[in-house]
């Protein structure tokens, strides 16, 4: 259960499609006792600039050797810098953080957009036996490097993108209710965009199926001392997505 | 008067004992508890919690923090449980640990200040800090801190309403930071506290709105170091009651320059987020700089700068 | 009312026509002359010269620079050589370039900058910078810059003894920007930019002394951009008058963050050293961004952020 | 005469002894100008911590194939960074900055101390045709990989340790007025620590042999912009070390 903070040996930094990597670390402590839905959060630098630590999902975990794997997307200058990690070098890495997903149900449909699918792949491997379905959506074809990743996962395997170059052209949300007239899934574990977030909490409440969705926010501390990444909760009362999450139940929060 | 690693470190801030001269500055260690898988809360100067309020508070909407060069910008708006949450759920946890307590207090009259001031007293708290210079909240807040007056007035109702020690902590956004220590110290100030944010702001450049869903926002880390270790220099050359340190504390050698201009205790702040081990750290840091010149007492740094 | 490239980034600052809004920071750019193997000199919005007093000024002694996280502090203390050097020898080199040199005046007294600026009436100088702001030197300086009356005083004061548009600098170590922002409007100031250096301090852990011969020191860089912006945001907001926008800029977008808060024209200084280039590829920078944005003059960005 | 800033390409970064380093660098437009005593401004980070360049004299240059020789101490932040410099990249490099040495004199005398070496061994090559004598100190043996520097370059090679450790036991102001009373040098050289260059300039003043000084102060600019290295001269006036120096005569300096 404890958090710690640890030298990770980079094993893997690889570009796997235009500007997403996949970093594979070795962090036993850290790998020895993730769960799916949780993250990292790295220091990228001795200097003082770039400052803060940057928060990354565990995209999966080997518990046995000691391995972390993330992917991540270049956007900014932290993750540019995450590009120039070679293999021997060290990152530090704060984890695992977060509360995971809640691994609940018989027929679980996953739906993923953009980076939201990272946490997911874990997510996917947790269920082997009795395998997810998996909804991924994605700008364009180029994007969609993600079905290799859950291919020998996820049986079922959905795909939209925007500009229809490969799959459904649409959002996810789109092709959800159809999906959930024809096969009767018990629980939805969402990660992505926020609106896509809305939006399937909002069909899976119509729907009454539990949906558990990852959010995201800015953060400093990622241990839930700053209040930096707080969000409105339905409770009324603020929840920290750093530690209260990034995992909710769709009813907890305020859309 | 035997000199043990202990010893080396104890520092007494207006009558709170503390293990070491290294407590961590309020917003950015949570309660502590936030912390306690990473650093032993017992090897802790003294924990300044979250800025508390009478009424549990929301904050601000929006976006609440933004990276800057070297820095970072809050507007988390004081964001707590309220006074009676923390006396009720919090403290006793942290009651278990052996390191005072300081609770950072946040009202929006003078009136609210004197009310938390009473309502602490006598909980189990080691000291109260008092918050007149939150950026980021509309009514007090900084408005106090800005202006020789009211602060003076709001630690005075602060003093009539507690026996606790108090500690007024000074906004660094003003032209004569002497002048409000001074001020405050007059008032029965029993220790002063410096710097709480600069004020700052940042904008989106693709959506033309502030990055900060206030607008502007809290200024902290390294960044910000030299205008604090500079306000620190003056606000203990103005005043005789002990000053703690703060603002861009990273390192043990940051903390030695803060104690050489004139603090007698320091505080880590945004350093915790980056360096989670931080508060400990830093202590270690002092106990070996003292050691390699050959000082047993870490008081033995305070005010030791040499500007002749 | 043909939009081409120089028309896209051309501003008129309180009559000074600048080709880009891009100027280089008094004091950090020389004469500009020392940059001219890196810059085209015709290529800056304009440069404004170092410092400059009636006497020749040796400046500070002892250490004048130190690094600090993602900024600087210098405590040169205003070395120039003085006025008259200025006119006889340094402006006939920069009469050469078609750029405007705006002159940064500083005074011991409120007469002696009316004198500065009467001896620069005429020289082929395009404007003035009144320097209100020094941290660096003992007399004069920052002690105008702290204070709306005496501030409003020297702009008076220089604004009755020239005919060339008038800038008032401001300091950044105040309570109320705005305020002191009025107060040079009010005295009749042409334009109005900030921020000078903030007030800052380090202190050499090894020897126990200031690490900078004057104690303290004018503190620049990235660094210090947060609060620039927010205090031109301020600034902006309560005069009329056109503001000229600094502190930290390094590229194109820290440029645009500053004219979306409010500046007319921005100055890029402690840049300079880090990237020689700096001045001209900044406006390089802003052109691109408004070429993406389908903009065609750089005024449109003026003051548009949406707060709302 | 023009100065740059270019990218220049790591071609060796190696230690020479201890925590001093020879770095290699590919930058034609400056090696085919730079004359001793000249210097470099090498900006070692994209981010914005550490902010400053940091100087460092060329301590051989190749107009030929292009490259510039420095050679380093690590003593902080900057000197730390420069040490993760691989072949291979790119360090941004401006220069050549600064006045350097006046070539005059038959009989020459180099007087180096510590990392003041660097920038002597370029002028000792210069002086090929009438081959310079060095005296060179350091703290110790350690220190002396110097020698091997101006081996096959000074025939007359003079050496002081701190400890003694080689050569004779103390310092090069200790031993130079014997080698003046010894030899006919007709200009001095020196470049080190600021006691040192005091004590050369007045022992030079003594003997009444012209001595250049070549010194260190912090600098921003690098090229007379910023007035943070300025020191004061004989004339009343004050010199800048970037551009009027590095390299003075030792009369202009008031020590
Ligand atoms: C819990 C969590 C898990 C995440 N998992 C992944 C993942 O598996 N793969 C992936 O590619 N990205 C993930 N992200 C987003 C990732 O953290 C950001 O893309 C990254 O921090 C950007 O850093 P930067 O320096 O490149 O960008 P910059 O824009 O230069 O960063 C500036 C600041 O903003 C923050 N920031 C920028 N974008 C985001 C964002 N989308 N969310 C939160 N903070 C942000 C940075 O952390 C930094 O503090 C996750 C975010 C969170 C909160
Ligand atoms: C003209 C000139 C030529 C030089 N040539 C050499 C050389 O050939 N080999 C060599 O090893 N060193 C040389 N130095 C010294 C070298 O510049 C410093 O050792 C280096 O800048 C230290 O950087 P740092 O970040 O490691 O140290 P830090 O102490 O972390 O640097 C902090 C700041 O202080 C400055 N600084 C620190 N020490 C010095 C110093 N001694 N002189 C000037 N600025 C300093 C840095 O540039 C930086 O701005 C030279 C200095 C000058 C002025
Ligand atoms: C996220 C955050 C929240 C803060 N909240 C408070 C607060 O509630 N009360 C207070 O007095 N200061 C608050 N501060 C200010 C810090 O206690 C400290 O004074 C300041 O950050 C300077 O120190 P630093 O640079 O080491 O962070 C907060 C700072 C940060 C970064
Ligand atoms: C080395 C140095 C010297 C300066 N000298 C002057 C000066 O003579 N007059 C003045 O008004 N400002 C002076 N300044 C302040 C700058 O003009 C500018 O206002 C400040 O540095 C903030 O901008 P920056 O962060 O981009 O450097 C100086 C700044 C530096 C770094
Ligand atoms: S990131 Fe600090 S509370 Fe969540
Ligand atoms: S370093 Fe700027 S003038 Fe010499």
């Amino acid at each position: 259960m404890a958090k710690t903070c640890v030298l990770a040996q980079i094993i893997e930094n690889s570009v796997i499609a235009g500007d997403v990597f996949k970093l594979i670390v070795t962090a036993p402590a850290i790998a020895g006792i993730a769960r799916p839905g949780q993250f990292v959060h790295l220091r990228l630098t001795d200097q003082l600039d770039p400052l803060l630590r940057r928060p990354l999902s565990i995209a999966d975990c080997h518990a046995a050797n000691g391995t972390l794997t993330l992917i991540y997307r270049v956007v900014g200058r932290g993750t540019m810098l995450m590009t120039k990690l070679q293999p021997g070098d060290t990152v530090d890495c704060m984890g695992p953080l977060g509360n995971g997903f809640t691994l609940t149900g018989q027929r679980p449909l996953l739906v993923g957009g953009g980076m939201g699918l990272a946490p997911l792949v874990m997510l996917a491997k947790a269920f082997c036996s009795r395998p997810a379905t998996i909804l991924m959506g994605g700008r364009n074809e180029q994007e969609l490097f993600w079905p290799n990743m859950y291919a020998g996962v996820c049986p079922n395997i959905h795909i939209t993108t925007d500009d229809g170059s490969i799959g459904y052209r649409g959002f996810t949300i789109d092709v959800l209710p159809g999906l959930l007239e024809k096969e009767k899934f018990d629980v939805i574990y969402a990660c992505g965009p926020h609106v896509m977030l809305q939006g399937v909490a909002a069909i899976a409440a119509k729907y009454k199926i539990p949906c558990q969705v990852s959010l995201e926010e800015y953060m400093a501390c990622g241990v839930g001392a700053c209040l930096s990444c707080t969000c409105a909760g339905t409770s009324g009362k603020r929840h920290k997505v750093c530690t209260d999450g990034p995992v909710f139940w769709a009813e907890e929060v305020a859309w | 008067m035997v000199s043990n690693v202990n010893d080396m470190l104890a520092v007494n801030i207006a009558g709170i004992k503390m293990k070491t001269p290294v407590m961590t500055a309020s917003g950015t260690f949570g309660f502590g508890l936030e912390y306690s898988d990473f650093v032993d809360l017992n090897q802790v100067g003294a924990i300044v919690v979250k800025g508390t309020t009478l009424a549990p508070k929301a904050g601000n909407s929006g976006r609440r923090m933004a990276e800057t060069p070297a820095g970072m910008l809050n507007s988390i708006g004081l964001e707590n449980p309220g006074v009676e949450e923390f006396i009720h759920t919090i403290m006793p946890r942290l009651a278990k640990y052996d390191v005072p307590v300081i609770v950072n207090i946040s009202g929006n009259t003078v009136e609210e200040y004197g009310q938390l001031a009473a309502r602490l007293d006598k909980t189990g708290v080691a000291g109260l800090e008092v918050n007149i210079s939150c950026p980021n909240v509309k009514q007090g807040g900084i408005a106090f801190g800005t202006c020789p007056d009211s602060a003076a007035q709001v630690v005075r109702e602060v003093k009539a309403k507690t026996t606790l020690p108090v500690i007024a902590k000074l906004s660094p956004n003003v032209t004569d930071i002497a002048l409000m220590a001074k001020a405050v110290e007059a008032a029965g100030a029993d220790a002063i506290s410096l710097i709480n944010t600069l004020l700052g702001m940042a904008i989106d450049i693709h959506t033309w709105r502030p990055v900060l869903g206030n607008i502007v926002g809290g200024f902290s880390g390294p960044a910000v170091k030299p205008v604090a270790l500079r306000m620190v220099w003056q606000a203990a050359n103005a005043v005789k009651v002990p000053v703690i340190g703060m603002g861009g504390i990273m390192t043990a050698a940051d903390a030695v320059e803060f104690m050489l201009a004139g603090a007698s205790a320091v505080a880590v702040g945004t350093a915790n987020f980056v360096n989670p081990y931080a508060a400990v750290e830093v202590a270690g840091g002092i106990r070996d700089y003292l050691t390699e010149r050959g000082l047993n007492q870490v008081s033995q740094l305070v005010g030791k700068v040499n500007c002749g």
